[in-house]
């Protein structure tokens, strides 16, 4: 691929980076203009189905998530790895199988070892 | 792409501590995460014994996998020192454990052993790229060792400020390998060693910013001075096996690996660096050895005494010695500290355990409580001193024989008198397990079997390293070290 | 074309930021991102280097991969570790980390 | 002058896109109207048709709260971060063999990266509100698509493995020069896809960030007028690229006889699209365990073997 | 003839060591026992070395020589041998330490550890005498330093902690400076001619004014002094000498008998070896300065017993002050300068140990060391006071006795010293006997204060000597007295030995 496709290619997502910026930016200036605009304290408060909200919201939430970022976290970067090697894949054969046979099991392991945790378990 | 065509079979040891690593692994997972079970760990350790026979059959003869990974005289002795620390740190654990049942047992022995893994990886590398993988295998598994007394606020304090840390040192040395890999377009070890005097000529400043960067980080990883200030924390919050393993293991292997940097990579222009070394030295030793005087807590003591040791292993590397001195020193060096620092270990973690405080009183009146354990204690408190005679004394005494030869006598100087300093605060100890009282509500100090097989091993070592230190040596004589 | 000493000025600003961030800053989160951007200015080096360097090849772009899955694993690991802090000590603070003083 | 079609060329798509959007909605509550045998709408313009165009008009002049405890920043960026990426994304989607924007060699990758970048939008939406149901949805949100991706992302490889590229347009000529859509090689890649891409989506019946009986609306609950309409507009032009990604990775792009490719193209996204609201109107919602469960424990290690087996034929094959 | 006679005899103690190890503890009497034996076993063996021993020649006798760690550039080799300078050092220890174990009887406590102590510092103290290469000098010289520290800090007086603690630093320290001069040593000899660790070796290596050029004499200065500082500690020599009332006042008895008979000449010992055989020409370099020291050392150890209020502190500074005589005689670099030097580290050897015995059997009975609580004793345990008169008086140089020999030749000796090496000799020998006058006015003063003089009241009922102390009294005045009366018997076997050393500087 040829240096001016390839640069050609990025200035189109910079293109639509900043057509999807400038669109909502633009819709909110644009509904200035038309929205009313009459705030008063009840209408500030946070909906809590009708009844006036207690204590922080910004609560602290189960573990869970935490662990299932974690868990994101090292699955998400172990394909990292995969995407080259798919690409790869003709040229590196055999060796190649084996090799991302080797990264899947212990891939695979790190899974069963959550499973077996109960980390997978939502309650 | 040299990968496919190259001799896999000197990845043996590895692949098969991988292998056994992950079965280990496994067996535990599916057997239930709690509950107690020692086979995990006896497994563990057959997988660590299986493996040092395979590195004495596969390392034999030198070769290596696409430049990358080397297997020579230096990957091979560093391996059996690292297999034979974490073996004797998984016994340490297996009697740690019978009191903590909060602890997952299977998972701290399999995590030593991916960190074992990760260690030897680390002293075979000759590339850039598999370093750092080794190195962070080490280092990763070693954060959660950390703190692997979840419940405990010390540990998880101890194993924050060792990742955060730990991360920081790691972010150092890539940066300082960037800058070499951007130099000279190969992350090879040799490669970079090849062309080195030449880099340098062209870029000195980047080049020794570079070398710079790398040795504060891995300074940070072997806790030399002034890079040290994470140890006494971490080593007194981890568990205290654990504290044996990263005073040990983790500190030998980035020992390896630094030495091997410098000495391929940067070899080339030694003339630049060599003094940056001596001085971090002769620090390393003074501050080591003078903080650990005011230590009431025995792991901190022991970090600190870790830090001057890591000293008297760096003096070698600055003076200008022939090669192979060099690697003879530190090696054999390496093994008697491992042998040493772990057989302490073992006792640490049972009278402090059965003291249930890490005070250096906890050790009072040992002689009266567990004779065998007390003199075990002195042999290798006095190793670590440098006391006949033990390994530790024909070690320092080695080093110190050969750092006279060099120009910087004056770093004979520090390295002697803070081994005299050194005395006041070992000898504290045997002052407690000798001359104090035990304590009026303690008993006697059975050892359990793991702890005494420990001890015994290390004392053969300790002994058997001064004794029949010709053995070693003579095979060390003239070997080729490291092939490129 | 971008000459490559400017990436190299960033990533050592951002390494800088990075290093600021873990020496100056009290909260532990904030402290593990700071690890973070530490690497990743070594990444932006690395990248750097590999495609407008003086020797440029691909070995610096396989470096960054590993640098990334590394760094994840660390963040991964620290972030558990802060967990199991804050559980026992409810801060994260690290004024407050003063179990263990020298 | 380059420049200028580039920008026309964005602008084009974001128009077309509005447009496919609003008619998207309406066709929404057609088939579901249907589905449960009644009209949907029927009064704005013929048959209903300038129904959602009424509605954006009516957002459009809603008034704007923003509560008072808000994070303000955070609450005012959200919306547009959680819009933004996903118009990105279509940037490199190949309408048709010489209609495509960013020829991008990693366009797998771009597509993939910078759709979950809309996530954070998500949660900075729920997390500055200060509101407990918003935090809970975005929650719940975030959590869900961050399961889904990596079957997601998995199933890809396979397609990966077979065209040997991460260029979609590569992609595409792959299958014509195979003869099959990889539907047929991939069909467990493809269902994997099409359920975790559902998920993704927080579609039915996957809906629980929004599940309106539990959590009012989900992460949004706060906004109002036109700041909502964005959240809604992002979600539903991110299950536009997801469906035109569907058609380029499995369905053969625009390949197809006799008809132009776009409009090819156009057709099997409808198919995608209605696939989507086909399942609105039959499935109930899942169990928030059952979700995630289902994700780690049935998708990933599908989408893992799926890998090794597309790999081992691959290979095998020559 | 036993083969490796020497090494029978090093490491006989530490058998013996093993073989305690397996008694269990209650058994004290068999420990005991097995101790005594086992140190008994070793004088014989010693004093069989002694009648073979060939005094006729000055090399190296009994030599062995193995190879113990090859290092590849340099091996640190296992070498032994005697000559006419270890010979009576080598039976002094022997004697001594044996007679410590039998003075030993009164150590109660943790018998089992305190017999294995003794023992290994035995091994230690013999291997000092004995090794010929620098590395096992030093391990021996090292290892003797453990047992010591475990002896006073376990089994010591009141302040024992802080006294074995400072005698670890000080020795310590001393080492410390000693591994420096000697591998400084070894790397100097290593460049003119061959890396070596052989004390034989090196002094052919210094001695060949073909190295000179490589050896500089500026080199050789600052080795003899940084060799001299190194074993000044352990002799002890007036700065350095501070660890030593402690440790001695502190130590138990038969420690104290060790320490006073044995331990102090491995300094003098090492001074001797090394920085006379070595660097015989810096050492008549620096002759005057050693003989000022010495005087130093008398008068100045001489002046502190005057003062001291505890008869065991007194005894102590004597040692100090004694160890000045062996400056003194060997500065003179005169065959009775050497001769007495040696003599007295024998006789010196012997009378201390008996002084040390003595205190610590009368402090058992009074509890006290103190001057002034003592007196009269000669009224109630008339043998004990007896002998420690007969043993103050030795001290003094009493014609007829040990001490009299010792200090006649190294006074002859620096009478007679070349000015070349010692400008000004009879000042200082006028001096320095100014110095001996002190000492019987010290002890005189004090032997009239305790065996003499009024009874002290708590005093009056105390047990005379029991029938095992006569063994160490009887056996140390007795070689007191033989030595006094048939010097012979000491000086043919050291004669050729110093003559040679003698000759190498006037050479």
């Amino acid at each position: 691929m040829d240096l001016d496709l390839y640069l050609n290619s990025y200035v189109y997502v910079i293109i639509f980076l900043l057509l999807g910026i400038a669109l909502p930016v633009g819709g909110l200036t644009f509904g200035r203009l038309v929205r009313p605009h009459n705030p008063y304290p009840e209408k500030l408060v946070p909906y809590e189905s009708g009844i006036l909200p207690t204590g922080d919201a910004q609560i602290r939430f189960s573990v869970a998530y935490y662990i299932v970022a974690l868990e994101f976290v090292i699955f998400d970067v172990e394909t990292v790895f995969i995407y080259p090697w798919a690409v790869a894949l003709d040229h590196l054969g055999w060796f190649g199988i084996n090799a991302m046979l080797i990264f899947i099991v212990v891939l695979a392991l790190g899974l069963a070892y959550s499973w077996k945790k109960k980390v997978l378990e939502w309650n | 792409m040299t990968a496919f065509n190259a001799d896999w079979s000197l990845m043996t040891p590895e692949i098969v501590l991988a292998i056994l690593a992950l079965t280990v692994f496994t067996i535990d997972f599916t057997t239930g995460i709690r509950g107690k079970k020692p086979f995990i760990g006896i497994l563990s350790v057959l997988s660590l014994l299986i493996t040092i026979i395979l590195v004495v059959i596969f390392n034999q003869t030198p070769g290596s996998i696409g430049a990358t990974f080397v297997v020579d005289p230096y990957a091979m002795l560093f391996k059996i020192v690292i297999l034979i620390g974490v073996a004797l740190v998984i016994i340490n654990s297996m009697s740690y454990m019978e009191k903590h049942h909060e602890m997952y047992q299977g998972e701290l022995y399999s995590l030593l052993l991916f960190a074992a893994l990760g260690a030897m990886l680390m002293v075979s590398s000759a590339d850039l790229i598999t370093l750092f993988i080794g190195l962070e295998i080490l280092s990763i598994s070693s954060y959660c060792l950390a703190g692997f007394r979840k419940s405990q606020a010390k540990s998880s304090e101890a194993a924050l400020k060792y990742v955060v840390l730990g991360g920081t040192a790691s972010a150092f040395i890539l940066y300082g390998m960037s800058f070499m890999y951007g130099l000279t377009g190969t992350t090879n070890l040799g490669e970079i060693g090849a062309g080195i005097q030449q880099l340098y000529g062209q870029y000195p400043y980047l080049v020794i910013m570079s070398l710079l960067f790398m040795i504060a980080g891995f300074g940070f990883k072997i806790s030399i001075v002034p890079f040290h200030m994470w140890a006494p924390d971490v080593y007194e919050g981890a568990p205290t096996p654990i504290t044996g393993f990263l005073a040990t293991v983790s500190k030998v292997a980035g020992f390896a690996i630094m030495i091997r940097i410098l000495a391929v990579g940067f070899g080339g222009i030694y003339h630049e660096w060599y003094f940056v070394i001596a001085v971090i030295a002769a620090l390393t030793m003074i501050v080591g050895n003078t903080v650990a005087l005011v230590q009431k807590n025995v792991k901190r003591l022991m970090a600190y005494s870790g830090i001057a040791q890591a000293g008297y292993l760096l003096v070698p590397l600055a003076a200008s010695l022939s090669f192979n001195i060099t690697m003879s020193m530190i090696v054999y060096y390496a093994f008697a500290y491992i042998f040493m620092t772990l057989g302490a270990f073992a006792i640490i973690t049972h009278v402090t355990e059965n003291a249930e405080s890490e005070d250096i009183s906890s050790f009072a009146g040992l002689q009266k409580r567990s004779p065998f354990l007390a003199h075990s204690m002195t042999v290798f408190l006095l190793s670590m001193t440098g006391l006949p005679i033990t390994a530790g004394f024909v070690g320092k005494v080695y080093i110190f024989l050969g750092v006279m030869s060099s120009e910087m006598v004056w770093l004979a100087v520090v390295l002697i008198v803070t081994s005299t300093i050194s005395f006041f605060y070992y000898f504290g100890i045997i002052r407690q397990m000798y001359m104090m009282d035990p304590k009026e509500d303690s008993s006697m100090l059975k050892a359990p079997t793991s702890i005494s097989l420990i001890v015994t091993i290390s004392l053969i070592g300790t002994f058997g390293l001064a004794f029949f230190a010709n053995m070693l040596t003579n095979y060390m004589n003239g070997l080729m070290w490291i092939i490129l | 074309m971008v000459p490559v000493q400017l990436y190299l000025a960033l990533a050592a600003i951002l390494f800088c930021i990075g290093l600021y961030g873990v020496l100056t800053r009290r909260h532990l989160v904030i402290v593990l991102v700071s690890v973070e951007l530490m690497l990743n200015a070594v990444n932006i080096n690395l990248v750097a280097f590999s495609s407008i360097g003086p020797f440029a090849n691909i070995t610096g772009q396989v470096f960054t991969l590993f640098v990334v899955t590394v760094a994840a694993a660390e963040a991964a690991v620290g972030l558990a570790i802060l967990i199991a802090l804050y559980r026992n000590r409810k801060s994260i603070d690290v004024i407050k980390q003063d179990l263990m003083r020298w | 002058m380059e420049l200028l079609f580039m920008v026309f060329y964005g602008v084009a798509v974001l128009g077309l896109l509005l447009i496919g959007v609003m008619y998207a909605i309406l066709f929404e509550r057609k088939v579901i109207g249907y589905m449960q045998v009644r009209i949907g709408p029927n009064r704005h313009g013929p048959w209903g048709m300038l129904q959602t165009a009424a509605d954006v008009m009516k957002l459009l002049m809603k008034e704007d709260i923003i509560p008072s405890r808000v994070d303000r920043k955070v609450f005012i960026i959200a919306p547009v971060l959680a819009f933004a990426p996903s118009f990105m994304v279509l940037a490199t989607i190949p309408w048709s063999e010489n209609l495509v924007g960013a020829n991008l060699n990693i366009g797998v990758l771009y597509f993939i990266g910078i759709s979950s970048i809309s996530t954070i939008g998500v949660l900075m939406g729920g997390w500055s509100s200060n509101n407990k149901y918003s935090l809970m949805g975005a929650m719940r949100g975030v959590a869900q698509m961050i399961s889904y991706e990596i079957p997601l992302v998995l199933a890809i490889i396979g397609v990966v493995i077979l065209a040997g590229s991460l260029n979609l347009n590569d992609i595409v000529y792959a299958q014509r020069d195979m003869g099959v859509w990889f539907i047929v090689p991939q069909i467990l890649g493809f269902v994997i896809y099409l359920i975790a891409a559902i998920a993704e989506l927080n579609r039915s019946p996957f809906d629980l960030p929004e599940a309106e009986s539990e959590l009012v609306s989900g992460y949004h609950t706060e906004y109002s007028g036109f700041r909502m309409a964005f959240f809604f507009l992002a979600e539903y032009v991110y299950a536009i690229a997801i469906s035109a990604l569907a058609t380029t990775l499995f369905l053969g792009g625009w390949l197809g006889p006799i008809l132009p490719g776009v409009v090819w193209f156009f057709l099997k996204m409808c198919i995608f699209m209605f696939i989507w609201f086909w399942l609105r109107a039959t499935m109930p919602r899942v169990r928030v365990d059952q979700l995630m469960s289902f994700g780690w424990k049935v998708l990933i290690p599908l989408a893992l073997l799926n890998i090794v087996i597309t790999a081992v034929i691959k290979v095998w094959m020559g | 003839m036993i083969p490796n006679i020497l090494s029978v005899l090093v490491f006989l103690p530490l058998l013996g060591a093993l073989i305690i190890l397996t008694i269990p503890n209650e058994h004290k009497n068999v420990i005991r026992s097995v101790a005594g034996i086992t140190s008994f076993v070793t004088l014989i063996i010693s004093v069989i070395v002694w009648n073979v021993f060939n005094r006729s020649t000055a090399g190296m006798q009994f030599a062995e020589n193995y190879t113990w760690i090859d290092l590849g550039f340099v091996s640190f080799n296992y070498q032994l041998g005697v000559d006419g300078l270890s010979m009576p050092l080598l039976v002094l220890t022997t004697i001594v330490t044996f007679l410590g174990i039998v003075a030993s009887v009164s150590i109660k406590d943790r018998v089992k550890e305190y017999f294995v102590w003794m023992l290994i510092l035995l091994t230690g103290m013999l291997g000092v005498f004995v090794a010929l290469d620098m590395f096992l000098f030093f391990l021996f010289f090292e290892l003797t330093l453990i047992p010591m520290f475990f002896i006073i800090g376990i089994w010591g007086g009141s302040q024992k902690e802080y006294a074995a603690f400072k005698f670890l630093i000080y020795t310590g320290l001393g080492s410390a400076v000693m591994l420096i001069a000697f591998f400084a040593m070894f790397y100097q000899g290593a460049v003119a001619e061959e890396a070596t660790l052989n004390f034989l070796r090196l002094a052919e290596i210094y001695a060949n004014p073909a190295n000179a050029h490589i050896i500089s004499d500026a080199f050789k200065a600052g080795l003899f002094i940084t060799l001299f500082v190194a074993f000044a500690v352990k002799l002890p020599i007036f700065p350095f000498h501070t660890w030593l009332p402690d440790a001695h006042v502190q130590a138990p008895t038969p420690a104290s008998m060790i320490l006073a008979g044995v331990l102090l000449k491995m300094g003098a010992y090492g001074l001797l070896r090394v920085g006379f055989g070595i660097l015989p020409d810096q050492a008549a370099k620096f002759a005057f300065l050693i003989a000022i020291l010495g005087v130093v050392n008398i008068i100045y150890g001489a002046l502190l017993a005057l003062v001291q209020k505890d008869l065991k502190k007194l005894v102590a500074y004597s040692s100090i002050s004694h160890m000045g005589i062996v400056l003194l005689g060997a500065a003179s670099f005169t065959t009775q300068g050497m001769q007495g030097a040696i003599f007295q580290l024998v006789s010196h050897g012997f009378i201390a140990a008996l002084l040390f015995f003595m205190v610590g059997a009368i402090y058992e009975r009074t509890h006290t060391r103190m001057i002034e609580d003592l007196g009269g004793l000669s009224k109630t345990i008339p043998i004990l006071a007896g002998f420690l008169l007969a043993a103050a008086m030795a001290s003094v140089g009493l014609p007829g006795m040990s001490g009299f020999v010792s200090e006649l030749l190294a006074f002859m000796g620096i009478f007679g010293a070349s000015p070349d090496i010692i400008p000004a000799a009879k000042t200082i020998a006028v001096v320095a006997a100014l110095g001996i006058i002190l000492t019987a006015a010290y002890l005189l003063w004090a032997m009239q204060r305790t065996t003499f003089g009024q009874l002290h009241q708590s005093n009056a009922h105390l047990e005379d000597a029991r029938p095992i102390e006569y063994i160490p009294m009887i056996c140390l005045l007795g070689l007191t007295i033989l030595i006094g009366v048939y010097p012979a018997i000491l000086s043919d076997v050291i004669n050729i030995t110093v003559i040679d050393i003698v000759s190498k500087i006037g050479g």
